[in-house]
């Protein structure tokens, strides 16, 4: 037993970092909020970095890595936010072809939702009576689907629930940064007490996230995956919104990346695997 | 413990209704939220009924213009007013609840003769310039300056959080006059000015929020001359100026906003009982338990206005006591939302969804929910300051 | 409207308290812990005292007032810790001989509990099967009954969310002197802002109940009564549990009377009508 | 990431189930709470036979006469040892896993050979004299002096939250030995000594808590004679040698714990679907929740027992985040239980109802979640000290 990730894990995750600020910079990403297209490019550059391809064997071109090293690139995509429909495409890596390189954009109805309809370039499910919706997340396009909620895909919940931790995890170091950088009553408010337990919950809540989505991506258990998309969910939405809290009034602007944060968390929390549903299913196990 | 009302009460309530029946049916049509003038004349069109029928300035002095209600009187005026679908302050915001109010306190006789009248016939509005972007929590940190030259003071800085700047007439200022130093602590040497805002050297730039609308503005100030005889009380007594009309409101600030989240809670017990979400154990008592928590949030509200009309009440502070609640108890009621819609919840046109945004506000806005314990511990409770 | 207490009801308040303080000081409260027998002689000062007479009309003997003076009554009891079957011998007042005048002690059956009943005189409702229990607190003695649970009495429910509030309001007080007088790294612990803020959340649970139990006994409202008793068995319980926090390790000790407000409380959510009960009257009432 | 064990972790495990399972039946029955010296004497019985079978000092190093196991194997140890049902270290705490592995660091040759052995055999138990009552949060400020008289410290003072001190042979005492003033900061002038409990002067008064039971007490020291020689580290640096010891449980603290709260759940959950609870959607959801959240305890623990195998881990400090979280789940855990028990919550012979009282000093004991919260902002996030 060694719960700790792996030099070449580390490297995988730092190598996909290194990516995203290098393809996908604040700019790009204000850029993406003012306008939902997809970036065809990055899509394709995430390809040749073998993010949708990461977990088919080499023999089919892949990377022939597993759950757990998808679980830690997700993590890095929540965290910069990257837009589109990543998880359908991931999944789609064997049987689409072109998903794997990021050719083909692939979007999957998922029970009351799908996302990016528009924009993809094929769509698993019957998404006949999809109706459009105006988004709450501006990095998001949805359609509402009126069908039955079809059973949660434990690996889309369990990349989902990564990308949230990404998103926890980075609204933990934006209050912190923000709490370390902003004075008030001739001093950093980061050093008043009310401030600094919110951060200091906001970690908390952020790395018993982090341990329920890695474990459950090591065991890919379908209920430890339950288990961690709700404790993710907690995390990016709760941390989203204290980090709100710690900004005051410029966390209230547009300006500020942590609305993002907040709405993609809300969006999430309803994707693959509702709060309400995890929660059964492991009451179920009990 | 009365919580019947007097027949003068009821009788100024039905009188009231009768009015809002015959009254609301004559406004135009409610403009889009992004239509800035159209919204000053629709608010200053209402404001002109008020004022017609006798109900402007409704908690006003009578010195002032105003009708010197009770705060009972004002509470029942708030609460009809929402409960028959009136719009509230709008534009006037400011004008009535606080630069008005200001002016009628700490203003000469030429100053109220000037400023008020127009406020109550909404022929003018304001809007208010205190807050800065490096003075937030800590407002008297604020650093825009005034420099006197001859008549006039020149003003310098910028000011954030704005609403109505691009309509208004007027702005209430908050201006530093005496630099911080050893000798003069920051709570003094600010200074109230009433700035025109058709002075050269105003920018206004819309701030958009993270609703995506521009319910604010940033306003920047480049040598704007603003005349002395403009100035509100003495100079560098602006803080003792502004903070006299916190404490105006008497409880009654958030009377409209209490009465339509209790019709928005049974809204959603609708919505439930109609998408099967009712029959959620957990859900139906979330929404049985808001039920209890706003029928006590009006209950609340009905105690600080009957202590606000004794002698020796603090309003300011129960005021905080009542928003720490409150805003947290609105974030609820949102979330629940959520909770009742589903997947719908992340639909921007459906209702609620802006709601649930501007929500988030709440602890924030108007002196953050930290701020707001901080007074009640040190205020309410006697606990030292210090850390 | 005129929401505050007139000068009658202050001075009927205030005059509770000093027989409390005179009749049942801390002295006799800690007797009370350690052997949790009813003293008769303090029963009937506050029968002559009018405490259980006090919503009989004059001509019956009685004080002639309502349900928002025996809240306040109810309020002081509450702070006070006053042990024994209050709620119901005060109902019993007009209908079982003695009891107004506090010679006779009533208890009654409260759904699934009855308290005193081995003390009580008197006992209503059907108490055939009740089992003995170890009560969790040491001032009211329980006994368990096997039955479906009654319809509330609204009155009941009102007097006892009134001593919840009596509780918050004392543990509010409690933390509040503590954290004036206990110093830790140099300076009173309240100071901190975390105990600030939790004092000042303490006080909010307390005014709220407050507005919500007076309210609720001025108007006598089933509903609203139900919203009273919930609010004010959530502020007992979670201001004893701050107070228990604020005081550290000393509120963890027997000594401390913090553990016998938290115990009283858990003890009184169950009584009469539970939060859930409550809530669900709550909801159906929308 | 691996969380499968190894062949030989797995050959650890396979053996210690063995000897547990033909151990625990050769156990006395376990005294009731309040026989201190049965419990004196189970515990170190037990102790006994984990020191005769070699599991005795297993995370300590080899050179204490441990057997230097990984942080895996203790975790292995601690996790089957629950499971199986067997006592934890009960009388032993303070020997085995503070005031040993202290001694085992910072002592002399001589010390570790004096007082380790008979604490690994079972022979000898401590107690640990930290806490004052006005040193609590703030240990640093304790006033227990110790003044130098020849050969002996001259101890006076008072000791309070110390467990086991009616049957315990040594104490683990901090004294000051230099008083606080400008030139001495309070953390400096601390001292650790070992002190025979059987010296004169030494008043041990039980301590009963809000559970009824009388688990701790307090230690009154009146001019108690310590000889010099009992001094383990130099004399003022009792404060770093106590720090020393803190990371020695290398995220295994809970580990027992948390086991015992994920069958408790099990068992929770299995009264709720016998008392029909069940069938609440909202209670049968907290359920599954606290599923989520003990699994990701346990999961954490393993994360910081790995951390902890690693260099450079902090494990102190992995362990703030860990309690917080454990600490109020524990809580919640226990509060669960008394929404599923009803009316019987409230029967101190119930299960779960002493648990629940006992969970209230989670957030208290051993650094309050607000002294946590601290250690996690300053000294993971590096936000400043101050207020």
């Amino acid at each position: 037993m060694d719960f700790q990730l792996t030099d070449e894990q580390r490297a995988l995750k730092s190598g996909m970092r290194e990516l995203l600020e290098a393809r996908f910079d604040r700019d790009a990403l204000r850029a993406a909020v003012e306008r939902p297209a997809l970036d065809r490019a990055l899509w394709r550059a995430l390809g040749e970095a073998g993010f949708f391809a990461l977990r088919l064997p080499e023999r089919e071109g892949g990377v022939g890595l597993g759950l757990p090293e998808a679980a830690l690139l997700f993590e890095e995509a929540g965290r910069a936010l990257l837009p589109g429909p990543l998880v359908a495409t991931h999944l789609a890596a064997r049987d689409v072809p072109g998903a794997a390189s990021g050719e083909t954009v692939v979007t999957r109805v998922d029970g009351g939702l799908v996302a990016w309809l528009d924009e993809a370039d094929l769509v698993q499910g019957d998404a006949r009576d999809a109706t459009s919706m105006r988004s709450l997340d501006p990095l998001t396009p949805l359609h509402r689907i009126h069908a039955p909620h079809a059973d949660a895909l434990p690996e889309a919940v369990l990349l989902t629930a990564a990308e949230q931790l990404g998103s926890a995890a980075c609204t933990t170091e934006l209050a912190v940064q923000h709490a370390r950088q902003r004075a008030q009553f001739g001093r950093p408010v980061g050093s008043f007490q009310a401030v600094k337990h919110l951060c200091a919950d906001m970690l908390v809540r952020t790395e018993v996230a982090r341990a329920a989505v890695y474990a459950a991506a090591v065991t890919g258990d379908r209920d430890e995956i339950a288990g961690a998309k709700l404790l993710a969910d907690e995390a990016a939405v709760r941390c989203a919104r204290d980090c709100l809290q710690v900004h005051g009034g410029m966390g209230f602007t547009w300006e500020a990346d942590v609305h993002l944060h907040l709405k993609r968390a809300w969006v999430r929390a309803e994707q693959w695997q509702s709060a309400e549903q995890a929660a059964e299913a492991l009451a179920a196990a009990l | 413990m009365d919580l019947t009302y007097t027949e003068e009460e009821e009788a100024f309530r039905a009188g009231l209704r009768d009015w809002l029946a015959l009254a609301l049916p004559e406004l135009p049509p409610r403009p889009v939220p992004s239509d800035w003038p159209g919204r000053r004349a629709y608010d200053t069109t209402w404001q002109r009924m008020l004022y017609d029928a006798g109900y402007a300035g409704l908690h006003w002095p009578e010195a002032a213009g105003g009708r010197g209600a009770t705060p009972t009187q004002h509470l029942i005026f708030l609460e009809e007013a929402e409960k028959a679908g009136a719009p509230y302050v709008g534009a006037n915001f400011v004008g009535l609840l606080h630069a008005g109010p200001t002016i009628a306190a700490e203003g000469t006789p030429e100053q109220r003769a000037r400023w008020l009248p127009p406020v109550l016939r909404g022929d003018e509005i304001w809007c208010q310039g205190f807050s800065e972007p490096d003075a937030g929590s800590d407002l008297a940190a604020l650093r825009t300056r005034a420099v006197r030259d001859g008549d006039d003071y020149v003003v310098t800085g910028s000011k954030i959080w704005t609403s109505h700047a691009e309509v208004a007439d007027w702005c209430e200022l908050l201006v530093r006059t005496e630099p911080i130093s050893e000798s003069v602590p920051k709570h003094r040497g600010i200074t109230w000015l009433a700035m025109p805002m058709d002075a050269p050297g105003i920018t206004v730039r819309p701030l958009r929020t993270l609703a995506g609308s521009a319910e604010f503005a940033e306003v920047f100030l480049d040598e704007v001359r603003v005349p002395v005889t403009y100035r509100v009380g003495a100079e560098n007594d602006g803080w003792r100026v502004t903070m006299v009309t916190l404490s105006f409101e008497r409880g009654t600030a958030f009377v409209g906003e209490v009465v339509a989240c209790r019709r928005t809670l049974a809204e959603l017990a609708a919505a439930a009982r109609a998408n099967g979400r009712w029959d959620d154990d957990g859900l139906r008592r979330q929404l049985g338990r808001l039920n209890a928590e706003f029928t006590a949030l009006w209950r609340l509200t009905q105690w600080n206005v009957s202590e606000s009309g004794r002698e020796g009440g603090v309003p300011g502070v129960g005021g905080s006591v009542f928003k720490l609640r409150y805003s947290h108890a609105r974030q609820e009621l949102y979330d629940t939302a959520a909770r009742v819609l589903g997947p719908d919840a992340l639909d921007l046109d459906r209702d609620w969804t802006l709601d649930r945004l501007s929500s988030l506000s709440y602890t924030i806005a108007a002196g953050t929910s930290q701020i707001q314990r901080n007074i009640v511990a040190e205020r309410i409770l006697g606990l030292p300051k210090g850390r």
